[in-house]
């Protein structure tokens, strides 16, 4: 069976057969960029598609069906209309500020693709500190947004920006703290090493209560930091009309909506990755033969399914609840959510010091 | 309470009043000075407690404005209409929206669509009609929109 | 005391949300409850009611004949102007003068579908259609004719 | 640069909140102070869609002019037709059959669960949750099928008119209208599962908006809007017209006051019009649908005043007759435009999110507001 191991392994060595250590580092690295890219594409396309599709049925409708089979290529054709859209630049917004700032969403969205493990040995950059790496690069996002609306001269962009900037700064804390809790339980900030730790078993079931809650505050915390309903302030639409891109139209604006769904996709492979296992097949302790059994799965298909897993359940959210308000959205964090997750870790490190888990 | 109650309980508060009769509810006519010192006995009078504005009107009667106010008390659950007879060329009369709040927004309304001004009105601007408008009275009999009028 | 009330209030919470996800979950899985009705496609089958009001026509039989008699009680019905009927007069055989329909002009773009002139005409001689699709590129289409070319009054109606 | 961002001197955020705004339903223009999310004074314009109804009607025949006003709160427009056939009645003191007064009675209250299920889908869009728009949808659809088949027509029917109704109900109404009763007792337990008793929306409407029921009455507001400040202000129990006094059904009190109360008053008079409707439905009686009219309809001289209660509260037509065919002067006394005044005063002090729950619970409809 050919796994990404091999391909990879095989292009490493022909390239380094033909070309020196130095032009082989530089062309993998060109593929790299290449690949991710292209994944960025791809997925920007099927999960608007999925986020249409997902609301269609939950509202009683058909969704997307006019454009190819089954409205298969709605996304493309969206995408499509958003290149053709004249990108307007408001009179008196700040230019420079306001061109950047999708690129700056964009690319810290792109740079936290580095570390995640996508399948067995198929990791762009197996970093140390990996997952420090995502808490501080998630972190740049805001700025991106921040710019975006003050850019704007606009003010529903800046007080969208504003909310935005509030909420993500509050909520990265117990995001943090959550994601402590699997490193507490791990002993390593490595990826890889995160993931071959829940080779008996994932730490959702492995790590008993304490898992199971840090899990449920990491879920809501990065549906607060993505920006996504009950907790999309930043964009309210009934309130601020769009929030902080209400100025943005064609591919600036595309570029946004990339984003958010770049960022949704990375933080639930970071949840995946923590709580399920990343790419590790289901196992239960010892037991060799159903091990075996889970192991003919490819680790690809293991990953992407609990990452859409979480997808799905997010965009759950969103069809369900309605908005919080701005000054609930903060108690809700400074109230409940920090309080519960230090606690939590405190429990965590009980468990992980005494051993209890599996 | 009765309207016979009624009439007598007003005429003792004004004694010049002059009533109508003939409609659903009793009928008050008044004159522009009349109207706020009645106004206000008509909100605070224990048997009374009108305290309900619940229809504010102006009728162009191409002689003369008359402002039309319907009055309900919630709690006693009697009505009174209170006819105000104005100047068609200079309609003014006292404000009642600190009386009932509700008239805030309703003489506005009558500001710009008669021309009547209320005296004392906290906030006596363009409600309806856009900006620059002043001066032409929309809802006046001999008023014609030059650009708009579709003649039936 | 405080603990308990406060695991209480966060566990209603859960509950509530719970809820909300199941209906919706619910509606996610069933896709029998869907609503959509793909409406071009769906043509064939759409079938309004004989009440629904979409344009005033004119009822013509096979003989080319309609029952109007030119009273423009339907253009004094009308309330926006839609209708405005222009007579002329007939002689009849017996060299009588007649007044009689010339045309039935129908300003579509003005119609309100209120119904006013189909209750007001006492010979019965406009009815609504069920027609909804009233777009053209250009206005002046939707001003229509309705008596048509070479029509005349049917026998007998007065 | 960026120029500096309006504020004024003390350093308040003025914002234009419409007249395009996915919030205000329509071309209301709302100019809100803000300081920072507080909101300090909130000043309704209106006008957008003015369409000067009440000069239109001057010129219209009392048969005509009817049909305009279901233009106005385009939701109730069979009640606004049929506050306006009641008030030309009053004047020709024309005795309505009781079949008539039956089927209108139903249509009203058809309406209003119509009005309702748009209003409350509107609201949870308003407030973040989309879901609950279409779910709304569903049953209105319901009802609009109905309409279709008896009234001809789905949000301006004109089916009301002076001495009865335009056409007699169809064949199919009746069942119809259990088939809808019978569906929506079912459905309207998953509006509250599905919105009601969320957290998040209990949290978002709890407390806010409140208003006094002296404030209530001052600002002249009606309708749900009163009755959730504990204000009796159902014309139907009030002041009864047609059938209403001897049907069984509550006047809905809440005595909250805030969003909640209004909100509450609302899902619980969807099913106090089911109520009345099932009282109905098996009871239409038999007979004419129309009184006898002339043909041309001359008030006499003189003022009538009729109200009813529209889906928004106390409707009143005002008509001063001079004993022609068209009327002298109308008014409508429409229950958005007091509804609107009182909406600085209930906002005002709270975040900007609050405004959008109140002004989603005061239900209002703009071309009611403009007429």
């Amino acid at each position: 069976m050919p796994s990404f191991e091999n391909i990879t392994n095989a292009i490493h060595t022909w390239l380094t057969t033909h070309l020196s250590a130095g032009w082989a580092f530089f062309i993998e690295l060109v593929l790299v960029g290449v690949a991710a890219i292209a994944l960025f594409a791809a997925l920007g396309l099927v999960l608007v598609l999925m986020e249409r599709r997902v609301a269609a049925w939950m509202q009683i409708r058909l969704g997307p069906n006019r454009v190819g089979p089954k409205g298969m290529l709605q996304s493309l054709a969206d995408t499509i209309k958003l290149i053709m859209k004249e990108g307007l630049t408001p009179e008196g917004a700040d230019k420079f500020l306001f061109n950047v700032a999708p690129y700056v969403v964009m690319i810290a969205a792109m740079l936290l693709l580095a570390p995640i493990g996508f399948a067995r040995n198929l990791q762009i950059w197996d970093l140390n500190i990996g997952v420090l790496y995502i808490s501080a690069i998630s972190s740049i996002s805001v700025i991106g947004i921040l710019m975006a609306g003050w850019a704007s001269n606009n003010k529903y962009s800046l007080m969208g920006a504003m909310r935005s900037g509030a909420q993500i700064v509050s909520y990265e804390l117990s995001a943090g703290l959550s994601v402590l809790a699997i490193v507490v339980l791990t002993g390593s900030l490595r990826i890889s090493d995160i993931v071959q730790s829940q080779e008996t078993g994932w730490w959702i079931f492995k790590g008993h209560l304490p898992a199971i809650i840090a899990f449920v505050i990491f879920i809501i915390a990065v549906t607060a930091e993505t920006n996504r309903a009950p907790f999309d302030l930043a964009e309210a639409e009934s309130e601020l009309t769009a929030g902080f891109h209400t100025e943005y139209s064609g591919m600036k604006f595309a570029l946004f909506f990339l984003a958010e769904y770049i960022n949704i996709f990375i933080v639930c492979a970071i949840g995946a990755t923590l709580f399920f296992g990343g790419w590790m097949p289901f196992h239960i302790g010892h037991w060799d033969g159903f091990n075996h059994v889970m192991d003919y799965i490819p680790s690809s298909v293991w990953f992407f399914g609990k990452t859409f897993g979480l997808i799905f359940l997010i965009m759950w959210f969103r069809w369900t609840f309605p908005r919080l308000r701005v000054d609930q959205l903060l108690n809700l964090e400074w109230k409940y959510l920090l309080p519960i997750s230090m606690v939590n870790l405190v429990l965590v490190t009980l468990v992980a010091i005494k051993q209890w888990h599996f | 309470m009765t309207s016979e109650a009624l009439k007598s309980t007003i005429t003792a508060l004004l004694p010049e009043a002059v009533f109508e009769e003939g409609g659903e509810w009793l009928a008050l006519q008044l004159v522009p000075e009349q109207w706020r010192p009645l106004a206000l006995q008509l909100r605070q009078h224990p048997e009374l407690g009108f305290d309900f504005l619940f229809c504010v009107t102006c009728v162009d009667w191409k002689t003369h404005l008359s402002m039309v106010y319907h009055l309900r008390s919630t709690k006693l659950g009697h009505h009174l209409v209170v006819k105000v007879k104005l100047d068609r060329s200079n309609p003014a009369i006292e404000t009642v929206s600190d009386i009932w709040r509700t008239a805030e927004f309703n003489e506005r309304e009558a500001y710009e669509m008669f021309g009547v001004k209320f005296l004392h009105h906290p906030d006596l601007r363009l409600l309806i009609l856009p900006d620059g408008w002043e001066g032409r009275n929309p809802m006046r009999k001999d008023f014609e929109d030059p650009v708009n009028m579709i003649k039936l | 005391m405080f603990i308990t009330n406060y695991i209480k209030e966060v566990w209603g919470a859960v509950k509530s949300l719970a809820k909300g996800m199941k209906l919706t979950g619910y509606y996610f899985t069933h896709h029998k409850e869907i609503i959509t009705q793909e409406y071009p496609d769906n043509r064939a089958e759409l079938v309004l009611p004989e009440r629904f009001r979409g344009e005033v026509v004119m009822k013509h039989d096979e003989h080319n004949e309609h029952a109007c008699t030119g009273c423009t009680a339907c253009e004094l019905a009308c309330p926006n102007g839609t209708i405005k009927i222009i007579t002329k007069f007939d002689i009849s055989p017996e060299g009588k003068k007649k007044k009689a329909l010339d045309t039935f002009i129908y300003h579509l773009e003005l119609c309100t579908m209120c119904n006013m002139c189909i209750e007001a005409c006492p010979t019965d001689a406009i009815k609504m259609a069920q027609n909804f699709e009233h777009s053209v590129y250009d206005r002046r289409q939707l001003t229509k004719k309705l008596n048509r070319p070479g029509s005349k009054i049917r026998e007998g109606v007065e | 640069m960026v120029e500096e961002i309006g504020t004024n001197e003390e350093g308040e955020l003025v914002i234009n909140m419409g007249p395009q705004h996915p919030a205000t339903h329509g071309v209301l223009h709302l100019v809100v102070t803000l300081q920072g999310e507080t909101i300090k004074k909130i000043e309704p314009h209106l006008g957008y869609i003015h369409r000067s109804i009440e000069k239109m009607c001057e010129s219209l025949t009392y048969r005509q002019f009817s049909y305009v006003t279901s233009r106005m709160d385009y939701l109730s427009s069979h009640i606004n037709n049929h506050a306006c056939a009641m008030c030309v009645e009053k004047g020709l003191q024309v005795e309505v059959p009781p079949r008539a007064q039956v089927i209108r009675v139903m249509v009203d209250e058809l309406t209003r669960i119509a009005s309702h299920e748009l209003w409350w889908g509107a609201m949870a869009m308003d407030l973040g949750a989309f879901t609950p728009f279409f779910h709304a949808f569903r049953e209105r659809e319901n009802i609009n099928d109905i309409m279709e088949e008896t009234c001809g027509a789905r949000l301006t029917m004109n089916y009301i008119v002076p001495g009865g109704v335009m056409a007699d109900i169809h064949p199919n109404f009746q069942k119809r209208v259990k088939s809808f009763i019978e569906l929506f007792r079912s459905k309207i337990d998953e509006y509250d599962e599905l919105v009601t008793g969320n957290i998040i929306f209990q949290n978002r409407m709890k407390g806010v908006g409140w208003i006094s029921a002296e404030d209530v009455v001052s600002y002249g507001c009606t309708g749900p809007v009163a009755r959730a400040s504990g204000v009796h202000s159902d014309i139907r129990k009030l002041f009864p017209y047609e059938i209403y006094e001897k049907l069984q059904f509550n006047e809905i009190l809440e005595t909250g006051g805030d969003s909640f109360a209004r909100y509450m008053v609302r899902m619980r008079e969807l099913r106090e019009s089911v109520h009345i409707l099932e009282q109905l439905v098996d009871n239409i009686p038999e007979g004419e649908f129309q009184a006898k009219t002339k043909a041309v309809l001359k008030l006499p001289k003189g003022e009538f005043y009729q109200r009813v209660e529209t889906a928004r509260g106390e409707l009143g037509v005002y008509i001063v007759s001079e004993g022609a065919t068209t009327p002298y002067r109308i008014k409508f006394r429409s229950p958005g435009f007091a509804n609107l005044s009182a909406l600085d005063h209930i906002a005002a002090g709270g975040k900007l999110g609050d405004l959008v729950a109140s002004m989603g619970t005061l239900d209002l409809v703009i071309p009611d507001i403009d007429r």
